[in-house]
């Protein structure tokens, strides 16, 4: 096509591309409800270049590659912002990259899709390998001295679903952990589909007893766990969560008080906006008022990851550029450099040549009287954390 | 009591049944004897209401069947003791009888009938506790024709009942026929047994590819040259 | 040994919850003969149901099940007489696409309406234990256990000492026969189909406590539910029991005993195993698979 | 089901197709898109063929061809990724590897039959399933296997659509003329006439259970194929994709509602199952999410209501206008 | 040519078959008559492999067969019609009878060539492209036979072909029979209870009841015998010949 190139003057056309039906609706929904605020939030500026949202649907990796191909051919997107679920956004890079498009990725966290030295895929969010470092320094600065225990004398157990990002996430928790000389004392994993019972899973971490529990679960089975952990009388001192399931509203509402003292090492989501950048802490809350307006709800963590990152995309990079040019975007993203803080969930902004964000600030937070606050660093801190170690069910009020 | 008029049945768009019309008086047995194919259960079927397709009028007792749908048909007296005996295999026989009277007309009645069958019956008394699907052939043509006794029929039609049956039980049910229409019950029956249908029956009638060429009394059928030739082989 | 009492019973519990979701399934492919791939769904719709009368009106999820269970009854009875009637005599495998179709359609229907959030209700009554000694008994597992062992003996009553009871097994071994007896099929299958589903009502309102709700919730428990009502033998009462209590206990004991993430391994290959050596199932009876194929 | 002897009618329907479809790719060269949407119609005619072999023509209705899928893709691309060895190999000892499971699982199921068959493929799939997760030394584990992007003939790797296309429809051409002649072959009847009566057939000394688990093999060894084509196409295998149980109901859908036990049946389910769903995902899957897979679920829904039968069939009645009234009572 | 020895078969507590013996002459027309449930199909279905027997041995020609695999018996040259019959229900006739003819013809051709004759033979001629799960029993029965009679076997197993025919056609079967056995020189062992036709075509006669032999000879001796006529043949014997 090459009707484009006049239009493309004035509106940017960018291409959002995330599975918003089948089983990863919930996380694909909450992208793309931020990348909008994204959008809205740089379209309603004077002087701003229109972004015009091309969004497609692509809950499994056959319906990736096809709608990617579409939103390159027939809607002659050159810019896509995606994908989410890791296999997705591998599938979707084989084709944007070959089309020479950039792919632009804000939820998936495979190391992998920034590890092939592609020149058009960029992703702003850590990838799983992040997670893990970031808890074990919590445990070793935060947790241990609390515990009066030294860093080698906590007992670690993980637990984790078994998908890609459990997996990634708790291969690099073992290496943190080993590295900081903390025994992992025992390794438990489970489909997250398919589990309806947490029972054996209870008792075996009875039987072995850790000081802290370390999970990577998404939704239903972050519930039902912690369900069944009360009702056998089952408690950790530490449970530490590494994204996704404990990272949305969801878990909160299920919970209430129940969830408090759960950890969760993240992005940000509830952060103390002093350490941002003035412009970023108007950005954040100017998102957060959005969000509740446009969806008559509050946003969840990563909603708010998404639309940080699609952000950066529109207002950092499509605007400078003025076209969707894979070349000039590629330029510009590279030769980004925002300092820590300077996006509402506190990153910072640099791409190394892989296309993967250096500067991917993780927080820890703390699920407190229903609300996910950051508790470290404790520079982006709002609060400090409660409950470690945690109480017995029966000692709470 | 049962008038078929110009009856044409269908199977999907295949017409089987070409302008039949029968009668059935009361208390009488009928017999309709005629070649493989040539549509007699058919026209049992569209009497019960179990084909699909059925163009022309049948009155039952004076009321017009035309759109009432099988179960209804059961409960207005005209009862189908289906080719195949067709029991419930997992049902005991009590069961499979007491399936029998399932409609309204013979429900309230229905120890009363049962008793009458097994003392007519006892075999089956004997059995009443076994698994229909396990009894031998002629128990289970016993039990077929005792369900469809439960029901009250005021028109029992009986669709090949000797079928498959040893010539010793072959000869019980044309005995038990007989004694079923002393009781007040009108008889429409099938036969490929046709010397023996059209020896019991008072009435008779020929059917050829779907239409009716001959009818007349038993005797007279059983007389006729043509029929001794195209049907009984003699 | 405390553990294992702890598994047996956890494992127990669970599979009464199975059952719970499998006797529906029975029931309607033991009578109508066809194999409800949407059931999962429906069970959505109930703990759906369930959810939001206890989120908007606050009401208790046990009680809620007097209105969940009629709700989904009369909504089996709408889908019977709008698409399942309709397939009746069709192929199986015509069946089996047009509940994976209507399976796909409500899924998605929930995902508009509800949006994909995994919910839960926060009531007490979701975590609450009876204690017996060193023994954690889940209240609201145990409720769901003891409602399936009720539901089972009422149906197993129905089915066998009521005359309705009686024309449904009729119906289920002879159509053509049961229509002559005066029986009306498409009562009878509606009927049925309608109670195949209104436990899932039942099953919805009482398993709410403990699952979170999503729209694909129904995938998460289908496939055990088929697993259950095929191994016990299709159409068998007592097999869903068993079959359902089995797996249950599978489940829990392989999971602790050699891995989470192999309970389903060893659950699967019993599975085949038992097909292998019963190929009708425990309780089946020869040429169940036949008949199905009808 | 019906079964109509296919006559050289059909040899020549299924000629004039492929000579169209040569010809064409060439007006679509860059519309990647439509190319895609025709590569994926082709590979998912093929598998919906090679399933028909067992569950058409053999009459068990598999649901767990994914299995079969998914060891092809696998093992293509293990072979390709940690051993170098080209996928045209992989695909060969993928098909051999999947043949020789879909022989041992049609040993297994010997004497299912109906919903019992139909519920063991589902089991094997989800074994297969977990030990792809698990048995992460040789699969790579939960994460999946991306297939590198090197062009080339011999990775099976190619920069432009119209290559993956003709492949995928020289494989399409081989199951619809191995299907035609199923139709006209010993064995073809055979197998249909275990379908209909296992019982009758063996009776007149048809050796059932090799005729099974011949259909068997060559199903299973043809959905292999599909696997790896379909691994280097998309460019990524997965557990949770490649051992599904939707994948393997949406083989068997396409089948049936092109019209199962017909040799051209599959091809056009493929090719309406695929255009619907990519139709329908290209206009309202911008929408809110779901839309597009309800209507997607309806339409299924009134396809299968008003044509149970599947496409062909229900053609070849409207242009016959003849109707043989089968009743089931 | 072909004998049962000593052949065994219970189910559960049932023992269907009991200790039978018998031996069929070749060319020759053997009957087995004897009361419902007297276990007579089981019988066939231990001759044809389709039950595994308890006891006993079955050979044909020299051969011990109990134990083969159906399809293999089959191939041998014995061939079976069911009481309850079982046409590939999907198929048409002449289909089903092609079916039949396939595995001992390598081309269609031939096949297809046997098949019309045996339809010819049995008038199914007009019905052959009938789709067989909708033709009435009757038919379905003949249909049974041509299917049966298209493997071209040299020993043929009929039960209760002549069951659903009026008397004609009863006749018009017993030719059939009859021809088969002269003219193809086919050796028939049939199951009836349409004893015109056992009478008219049997040269020996077994008699089963309760699993047992009850009996064993010619017409005559069978007929006469007053334990067959009070278990089988009931007291107005003679009427039911007529049939
Ligand atoms: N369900 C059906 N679908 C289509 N055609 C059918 C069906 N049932 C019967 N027919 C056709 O209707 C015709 C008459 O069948 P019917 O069963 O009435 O014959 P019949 O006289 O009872 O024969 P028989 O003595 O063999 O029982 C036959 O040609 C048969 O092929
Ligand atoms: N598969 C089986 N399982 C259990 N019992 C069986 C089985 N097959 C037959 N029987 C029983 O074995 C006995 C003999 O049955 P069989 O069918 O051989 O009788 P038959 O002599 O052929 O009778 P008919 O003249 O009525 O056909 C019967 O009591 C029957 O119920
Ligand atoms: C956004 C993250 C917390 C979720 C993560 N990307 C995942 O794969 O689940
Ligand atoms: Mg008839
Ligand atoms: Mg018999």
């Amino acid at each position: 096509g090459c009707s484009s190139m006049a239009s493309e003057e004035d509106t940017l056309r960018v291409g959002v591309a995330f599975p918003v039906s089948g089983s990863l609706a919930k996380i694909g929904q909450a992208c793309t409800n931020g990348i909008e605020i994204a959008k809205d939030i740089v379209n309603e500026r004077p002087h701003a270049k229109k972004i015009e949202l091309v969004k497609v649907d692509i809950p499994d990796v056959t319906s990736a590659v096809n709608e990617v191909n579409r939103l390159i051919t027939m809607e002659n997107v050159k810019t896509i912002v995606g994908a989410y679920g890791s296999p997705l956004a591998m599938a979707a890079s084989e084709i944007t990259e070959r089309n020479k498009v950039i792919l632009w990725e804000v939820a998936a966290t495979d190391p992998r899709l920034t590890g092939r030295g592609y020149r058009y895929v960029f992703r702003p969010n850590p990838n799983a390998s992040s997670y893990g470092p970031a808890s074990i320094e919590f445990l070793e600065k935060v947790v241990s001295p609390k515990l009066g225990k030294k860093p080698s004398q906590l007992r670690i157990a993980l637990l984790h679903e078994d998908g890609d990002f459990g997996h990634g996430v708790s291969k690099a928790t073992r290496k943190a952990a080993q590295k900081a000389g903390m025994p992992i004392i025992g390794e438990l994993k489970y489909n997250a589909k398919t589990t309806n019972d947490m029972t054996s899973i209870i008792l075996q971490l009875k039987k072995w007893n850790p000081d802290v529990l370390d999970v990577v679960q998404y939704n239903n089975d972050a519930q039902l766990f912690l369900k069944q952990a009360k009702q056998l009388g089952y408690v950790p001192k530490v449970i530490i969560a590494n994204g996704a399931g404990q990272s949305t509203d969801n878990f909160g509402d299920a919970f209430g008080k129940d969830a408090d003292g759960v950890l969760d090492t993240s992005s940000a989501m509830l952060l103390n906006t002093h350490a941002l950048t003035p412009e970023a802490r108007q950005i954040n809350e100017e998102f957060f008022k959005r969000f509740q307006k446009k969806f008559g709800k509050k946003p969840d963590l990563i909603a708010k990851v998404a639309f940080s990152s699609a952000y950066i995309l529109f207002n950092e990079v499509l605007q400078k550029t003025g076209t969707t040019d894979p070349e000039k975007v590629r330029q510009q993203a590279l030769s980004l450099d925002l300092p820590i803080g300077s996006t509402p969930v506190g990153w910072g902004i640099h791409f190394d040549q892989n296309g993967q964000n250096t500067r991917a600030q993780m927080t820890v937070m703390q699920w407190q009287n229903g609300k996910l606050l950051a508790v470290y660093p404790e520079k982006f801190a709002l609060t400090k954390p409660i409950y470690i170690p945690l109480p017995k069910w029966n000692e709470r009020k | 009591m049962l008038h078929l008029h110009n009856i044409n049945s269908f199977y999907g768009e295949i017409q089987v049944l070409r302008e039949i019309s029968l009668h059935v008086q009361r208390g009488e047995i009928v017999a309709i004897v005629g070649a493989n194919a040539a549509g007699k259960s058919t026209i049992l079927k569209s009497i019960s209401g179990t084909v699909l397709k059925v163009e022309g009028k049948i009155e039952f007792q004076g009321n017009d069947l035309t759109g009432i749908p099988a179960h209804q048909r059961t409960e207005m007296g005209l009862i189908h003791v289906p080719e195949g005996r067709r029991l419930f295999p997992t049902m005991t026989v009590q069961e499979n009888l007491e399936m029998g009277a399932y409609a309204k007309r013979a429900r309230l009645d229905r120890q009363k009938t049962l008793d009458q069958i097994y003392e007519m019956l006892p075999r089956l008394q004997e059995r009443k506790k076994q698994q229909a699907g396990s009894l031998s052939g002629g128990e289970q043509q016993m039990v077929a024709i005792g369900r469809g006794l439960m029901a009250k029929p005021e028109l029992l039609m009986l669709d090949e009942p000797t079928l498959g049956l040893a010539p010793i039980m072959v000869q019980w049910v044309f005995d038990f026929i007989r004694q079923i229409r002393d009781s007040g019950v009108t008889i429409l029956i099938v036969e490929q047994n046709a010397t023996k249908a059209l020896e019991v029956a008072d009435r008779g009638y020929v059917l050829e590819n779907g239409q009716i060429v001959l009818e007349g009394t038993g005797q007279e059928l059983l007389n006729n040259q043509a029929l001794r030739k195209a049907y009984l082989g003699a | 040994m405390d553990i294992f009492l702890q598994l047996l019973i956890s494992g127990i519990l669970l599979g009464g919850v199975y059952v719970l979701v499998s006797i529906g399934l029975t029931l309607v492919f033991g009578v109508m003969k066809i194999v409800n791939f949407a059931h999962g769904d429906f069970l959505m719709l109930g703990m759906f149901g369930a959810f939001f009368l206890y989120q908007l009106f606050g009401l208790n999820p046990y009680l809620s099940l007097l209105i969940v269970t009629p709700a989904l009854f009369i909504l089996g009875l709408i889908i019977y007489k709008t698409i399942v009637g309709r397939t009746i005599s069709r192929p199986h495998v015509v069946q089996i696409f047009s509940f994976i179709g209507l399976s796909v359609a409500f899924q998605n229907m929930a995902l508009v309406l509800f949006s994909a959030d995994f919910r839960s209700i926060n009531h007490p009554v979701s975590t609450k234990v009876i204690h017996m000694g060193p023994i954690h008994i889940s209240f609201p597992s145990f409720i769901a256990f003891i409602v399936a062992g009720i539901i089972t003996i009422l149906l197993f009553i129905f089915l066998y000492y009521t005359y309705t009871g009686k024309a449904i097994r009729a119906a289920a071994q002879d159509r053509f026969a049961a229509t002559l007896m005066g029986v009306s099929i498409q009562k009878i299958y509606a009927l049925t189909f309608g109670i195949g589903i209104g436990i899932l009502g039942i099953a919805g309102s009482l398993m709410v406590p403990i699952y979170s709700v999503y729209p694909t919730v129904g995938e998460q428990f289908v496939l055990i539910a088929f697993v259950v009502v095929v191994l016990g033998g299709l159409g068998s009462l007592p097999g869903a029991v068993v079959g359902g209590l089995l797996i249950g206990l599978i489940e829990t004991m392989s999971s602790y005993f050699i891995a989470p993430s192999m309970k389903q391994l060893v659950y699967f290959c019993v599975f085949i195993l038992i097909l292998i050596l019963r190929p009708n199932g425990l309780f089946g009876k020869e040429g169940a698979a036949e008949e199905a194929l009808e | 089901m019906m079964q109509r002897l296919v006559n050289s009618k059909g040899k020549r329907n299924g000629l004039v197709g492929i000579l169209l479809l040569l010809v064409l790719p060439l007006l679509f060269q860059d519309q990647a898109f439509i190319l895609d949407t025709m590569i994926l119609m082709a590979l998912w005619g093929f598998v919906a063929c090679s399933w028909n072999i067992v569950g058409g023509y053999g009459g068990l209705l598999s649901l767990g061809h994914a299995a079969f899928f998914g060891i092809g893709a696998y093992t293509s691309t293990i072979l390709f990724v940690d051993y170098w060895v080209s996928p045209w190999i992989g695909m060969i000892v993928g098909a051999l590897l999947a043949g020789l499971f879909g022989l041992f699982i049609g040993i297994v199921t010997l004497r299912l039959h109906g919903p019992f068959f139909s519920l063991c493929t589902i089991a094997v799939t989800e074994v297969l399933m977990i030990i792809a997760i698990n048995w992460q030394e040789v699969t790579h584990g939960s994460a999946g296997i991306p297939v590198p992007y090197r062009p080339g003939f011999i990775n099976m790797v190619f920069d432009n659509r119209v290559t993956y296309f003709y492949l995928a429809l020289g494989l399409l051409a081989i199951v619809y003329f191995l299907s035609l002649w199923l139709n006209r072959s010993h064995f073809g009847y055979y197998l249909v006439g275990l379908r209909e009566n296992e019982q009758a057939a063996l009776a007149l000394g048809i050796n059932g259970v090799k005729v099974r688990l011949i259909a068997m093999t060559i199903s299973s060894a043809l959905t292999a194929v599909g696997g790896t084509f379909y691994a280097q196409y998309v460019g990524i295998v997965e557990p949770f994709h490649e051992f599904s149980f939707h994948l393997s109901a949406q083989i068997a859908l396409m089948a049936i509602i092109g019209g199962i036990g017909t040799a051209g049946g599959p091809i056009f389910g493929a090719i309406l199952i695929t255009l619907l769903g990519t139709l329908l995902r290209a206009t309202l899957g911008g929408a809110h999410g779901g839309i597009q897979a309800l209507v997607y679920g309806l339409l299924l829904v009134i396809v299968v209501l008003f044509i149970p039968q599947g496409i062909v069939p229900w053609f070849k009645q409207v242009v016959a206008k003849r109707k043989k009234g089968v009743v089931h009572v | 040519m072909f004998s049962v020895k000593n052949v065994v078969k219970r189910f559960g507590g049932l023992i269907a078959v009991d200790h039978v013996s018998f031996e069929i002459q070749k060319g020759g027309i053997f009957g087995i008559i004897g009361p419902n449930g007297a276990g007579k199909t089981t019988l066939f279905n231990l001759i044809m492999g389709n039950l595994a027997l308890d006891e006993g041995e079955i050979r044909f020609h020299d051969q011990i067969i109990s134990g083969k695999k159906t399809h293999e018996i089959a191939a041998l040259g014995i061939g079976r019609t069911f009481q309850m019959v079982k046409p590939f229900g999907g198929l048409t006739v002449e289909q089903n009878v092609l079916m039949g003819a396939l595995p001992k013809h390598n081309t269609f051709q031939e096949a297809r060539k046997v098949a019309r004759q045996i339809m010819d033979l049995l008038e199914l001629t007009p019905y052959q492209d009938e789709i067989a799960q909708t033709l009435p029993v009757g038919l379905k029965k003949k249909l049974e036979l041509a299917r049966a009679l298209a493997t071209q076997p040299q020993l043929l197993f009929l039960d209760e072909v002549m069951g659903g025919l009026h008397p004609r056609e009863v006749q018009d079967m017993i030719e059939v029979i009859r021809y088969l056995n002269r003219e193809q020189n086919m050796t028939i062992c049939m199951i009836e209870h349409v004893m015109s036709a056992v009478m008219a075509l049997c040269d020996r006669i077994l008699v089963l009841q309760q699993g047992r032999k009850l009996a064993e000879g010619t017409v005559e001796e069978v007929t006469r015998n007053p334990e067959v006529i009070q278990a089988y043949l009931g007291g107005e014997f003679k009427d039911v010949t007529l049939a």
